[in-house]
């Protein structure tokens, strides 16, 4: 007698993903389809794609897809939620579409109470276009467009995006957890299940920032790059639960 | 005269520092010549491949992926899409470290290089692109072992990767020496 | 211009007490799973490529394997499945 | 010196030497390499470099900097540029010099990042809103990418105006061999500029605004009048028609490099063929078509789109030949034999 331990969710199509080897958007989209699935929401989930490294994340979940112009996924969001609002919907933004071009979208999608879950991986670059400096890439780190390593005073400090989003009024769910080891990719998961819930529920505005990395473009091997969210991401940017009125509403 | 190259295999093979170093050759015998990658997101770790047309008048479209004088073949992806792509009598250059099938056609000059292997040999597989080089010492006038010396001390000669020189040099000398 | 040569699906399984089944050509080499092992018993086949052309994880001493599950759950490309006997 | 360069680069190196003192840039594939180089080179020139939040950040940070008098440049790839549209409108409104460099690729949407053509419209058509043009140049090479950033900064501050360069990515993307040197810029007026008058001089007030109907109407006439100035001195073609050719081929940009092997492969065939290479899109080079030599009874408008700028050769010819077309569009680039396939059948009838 066997007993499946893991298997390769069917929130998942059977598409090969585009990502780079070792890249942790494939872990986070496991995440995603796991909890769709266990919440047997999938079939009424439909998922907004980005521009960046997940343009075509609507390839690799198993239910309705839509792709979004850079940045503006959360606007997409609302207008298909406000129209469906049975429907669960979530947007996948990484933080060049999410923290550079996108903050007006996502800061107002929040400040709306808009009842969608926001997924935001963040891994401090711009990948897809080849490891440019993003506003959450850390000081001293260098980029394609940061050569010499980013400057505080030319370039300003990383962008806490948790921390902003928190701070408005109708938001209602946010939190920052890790993908570098089990442990943090059990807590991660128990936090986009809870986003799920509530956006179900009906409860509004959800949004769980993953650190995530990026190999390529941080010139590490994935499993340096595991150590590298560890240890030098996850000071900067703490993990946990920066807002949750979910319980309240 | 023009000569119409396609240099294909995977990224990290060296494929566009090969052209590069060829193109750049070229220009310094005062030649036209375009040099044209393939480019796009998903590329890393993908198939590559770059274009460089040498010639003594003006060059129209850079792009070599038909018509091609010379195939330099460094995967097998590179032979499945381009080997039916090169001219009657034209030349393929084989890696046949990882291209172990050959090719099918009869109608052109191949040329098999152990390339990946003699790289692993010499120290380093990042130089196959150099080994690769034996084929256009052994089989075509364009430059000679000296033009490469000469434009590998240009491209590394004051960077960090000065040190690299001599490797790259043995790597031409052992890929010439396997195809004697 | 970019482009992937098609592979057919290529099933690994390694089985003692418990049960390891790879996926062989959706893995990226990407060491992650052998990295995160408790028990040492993945590896990277250096000496071939698989469709895609990459290194493909193997596994050397399944008898060693727990089925604890990290390696499956830290891959990417969801390339492995773990089965428990109980 | 000859150097090898690519496109992207020497578009950047050209445009350090020609004193572009400011850059501000967003990725997209395949412009990368323009803010990379400036994220370097343009600070080591004591130039202000910024990676803008967005592309909407970064033209407005053109229009800033412009106000104060520098040489500005941004660039983007067609999505990009098309988020610039309301910069640049007001840009033109506020009569302001910037370059802005469009590495083209295929949409429309998010499209694919490969060479296209499907821009002509928004470029040569003002592109946002009210009553504008901008000059557009198209070079076909880096070395006429790299002259043609000289001019596009000169004409810039003659005309105040923004000036945008079409470079698909193609020539984004490919090296060539070109030169870089010097040259003298043209003299130009900048007592109007917003750096503070430090009590000298009556203050300057840059501004599209204008509530009076009749004031904002003489405003658009005054520049209406400096567009005509603007086709008269600016106009840039490559003319290659001989007496004898039958047909002409009409491209620009890179793609053009391909007409040219056709054209070249049309005339060993026995097939007498011509080409039109417009180098400014805006203003266009109507004039060529008016004294065509009499031997030729067809024009084949060959773009990377559905066909766009064949309605400024429509409007060249006013009826007087029949205009057709051989396009591949979605980053698809078409071969010399397919132009050359296209040519024979209009020529031998059957087209």
């Amino acid at each position: 007698m066997s007993k499946i331990v893991y298997e390769k969710s069917k929130g998942l199509s059977d598409v090969q993903l585009s990502y780079c080897p070792g890249c942790t958007h494939g872990i986070i989209h496991k995440l995603i389809a796991e909890s769709l699935v266990e919440l047997d929401l999938l079939d009424r989930t439909i998922a907004i794609s980005p521009v960046g490294c997940s343009v075509m994340a609507y390839d690799f979940f198993n239910c309705d897809g839509i792709q979004a112009s850079h940045g503006r996924a959360p606007a997409v969001a609302c207008g298909l939620k406000r129209t469906n609002p049975d429907k669960i919907v979530f947007t996948y933004q990484g933080d060049g579409d999410l923290a550079a071009i996108g903050t007006a979208e996502i800061i107002h999608a929040a400040h709306r109470g808009d009842n969608v879950t926001v997924i935001f991986v963040n891994n401090a670059i711009y990948g897809m276009t080849g490891g440019q400096m993003a506003p959450t890439t850390l000081i001293d780190m260098k980029t394609s467009t940061s050569p010499l390593g980013r400057n505080e005073a030319m370039m300003g400090k990383p962008l806490l995006v948790s921390e902003l989003l928190a701070q408005i009024p109708s938001a209602t769910y946010i939190e920052r957890v890790a993908s570098h080891d089990v442990p943090n990719l059990n807590k991660a998961k128990r936090a986009i299940k809870k986003a799920f819930e509530y956006q179900a529920a009906g409860k509004g505005f959800s949004m769980v920032e993953i650190l995530g990395t990026c190999p390529i473009g941080w010139n590490m091997t994935p499993a340096d790059a595991m150590g590298f969210v560890k240890d030098t991401m996850m000071p900067y940017f703490p993990l946990g639960v920066y807002k949750d009125e979910g319980g309240n509403a | 005269m023009t000569t119409r190259i396609l240099f294909s295999g995977f990224g990290g093979q060296g494929i566009l520092t090969l052209g590069q170093l060829i193109a750049t050759i070229a220009l310094n015998k005062g030649k036209e010549v375009t040099w044209m990658p393939s480019y796009g997101a998903e590329m890393r770790g993908g198939t590559a491949n770059c274009s460089v047309i040498i010639s003594d008048k003006m060059i129209g479209s850079p792009i070599a992926n038909t018509n091609i004088d010379i195939l330099c073949a460094m995967n097998i992806p590179s032979i499945v899409k381009f080997e039916d792509k090169v001219r009657p009598g034209g030349q393929i250059f084989i890696n046949s470290s990882i291209i172990k099938d050959g090719i099918a056609r009869t109608d052109v000059d191949a040329l098999h290089i152990d390339a990946s292997n003699i790289a692993s040999k010499v120290g380093d597989l990042r130089v196959a692109n150099m080994v690769m080089l034996a084929g256009f010492l052994q089989k075509t006038n364009l430059f000679t072992f000296e033009d490469v010396e000469e434009v590998l001390k240009q491209r590394f000669s004051g960077t960090r990767n000065e040190h690299l020189i001599p490797l790259n040099i043995e790597a031409v000398k052992q890929g010439m020496e396997a195809t004697v | 211009m970019v482009f992937t040569v098609k592979t057919a699906p290529k099933i690994v399984e390694y089985a003692a007490k418990h049960k390891l089944t790879f996926d062989e050509n959706m893995c990226k080499g990407c060491d992650l799973c052998v990295w995160a092992c408790p028990k040492d018993i993945l590896k990277l086949d250096l000496e071939r490529v698989n469709g895609k052309g990459y290194n493909p994880v193997v596994c050397f001493d399944i008898d060693g394997c727990t089925a604890c599950g990290i390696c499956a759950r830290i891959c990417p490309d969801s390339v492995i499945k773990v089965e428990r006997d109980v | 010196m000859k150097m090898l360069m690519k496109g992207n680069e020497a578009i950047c190196e050209a445009a350090i030497v020609a004193g572009c003192k400011a850059f501000f840039g967003y990725p997209i594939t395949p412009q990368n390499e323009i803010p990379e180089y400036m994220s370097l080179h343009m600070v080591k020139a004591g130039g202000a470099y910024v990676q803008a939040e967005s592309e909407i950040g970064a033209i407005n940070m053109c229009y800033g900097a412009a106000a104060s008098g520098v040489r500005v440049m941004t660039s983007s790839s067609s999505p990009g540029i098309a988020l610039k549209q309301e910069g640049m409108s007001y840009l033109a409104g506020a009569n302001l010099p910037c370059v802005v460099v469009n590495v083209s690729r295929s949409g429309p949407g998010l499209g694919g990042i490969l060479p296209a053509q499907g821009d002509y419209f928004q470029m040569t058509r003002g592109g946002g809103n009210g009553d504008y043009y901008t000059p557009v140049y198209a070079p076909f090479s880096v070395q006429e990418a790299v002259d043609l950033i000289f001019k596009a900064f000169d004409v810039a501050d003659k005309y105040r105006t923004p000036v945008q360069m079409v470079a698909d990515g193609m020539l984004g993307q490919m090296m060539e061999p070109c030169v870089i040197e010097p040259r003298p810029a043209v003299k130009v007026d900048k007592s109007w500029v917003t750096d503070g008058n430090s009590g000298k001089r009556p203050r300057n007030i840059v501004n599209s605004l204008n509530l009076s109907a009749e004031g904002l109407e003489q405003m658009n006439i005054q520049r209406f009048a400096q567009y005509k100035e603007i086709e008269k001195n600016e106009t840039l073609v490559d003319y290659r028609v001989n007496d004898g050719d039958e047909i002409v081929i009409v491209a620009y940009g890179a793609p053009a490099r391909v007409a040219v092997n056709a054209v070249d492969e049309l005339n060993e065939s026995g097939i007498k063929a011509g080409l039109i290479r417009p180098v400014t899109l805006w203003p266009y080079p109507y004039a060529s078509f008016q004294n065509l030599p009499a031997s030729v009874k067809h024009i084949l408008v060959c773009e990377l789109s559905m066909g766009q700028m064949i309605d400024d050769v429509k409007i060249a010819v006013a009826g007087k030949y029949p205009v057709h077309f051989y396009g591949r569009c979605g980053g698809v680039i078409f071969e010399p034999s397919e132009i050359v396939e296209a040519a024979t059948k209009i020529v031998k009838g059957g087209a």
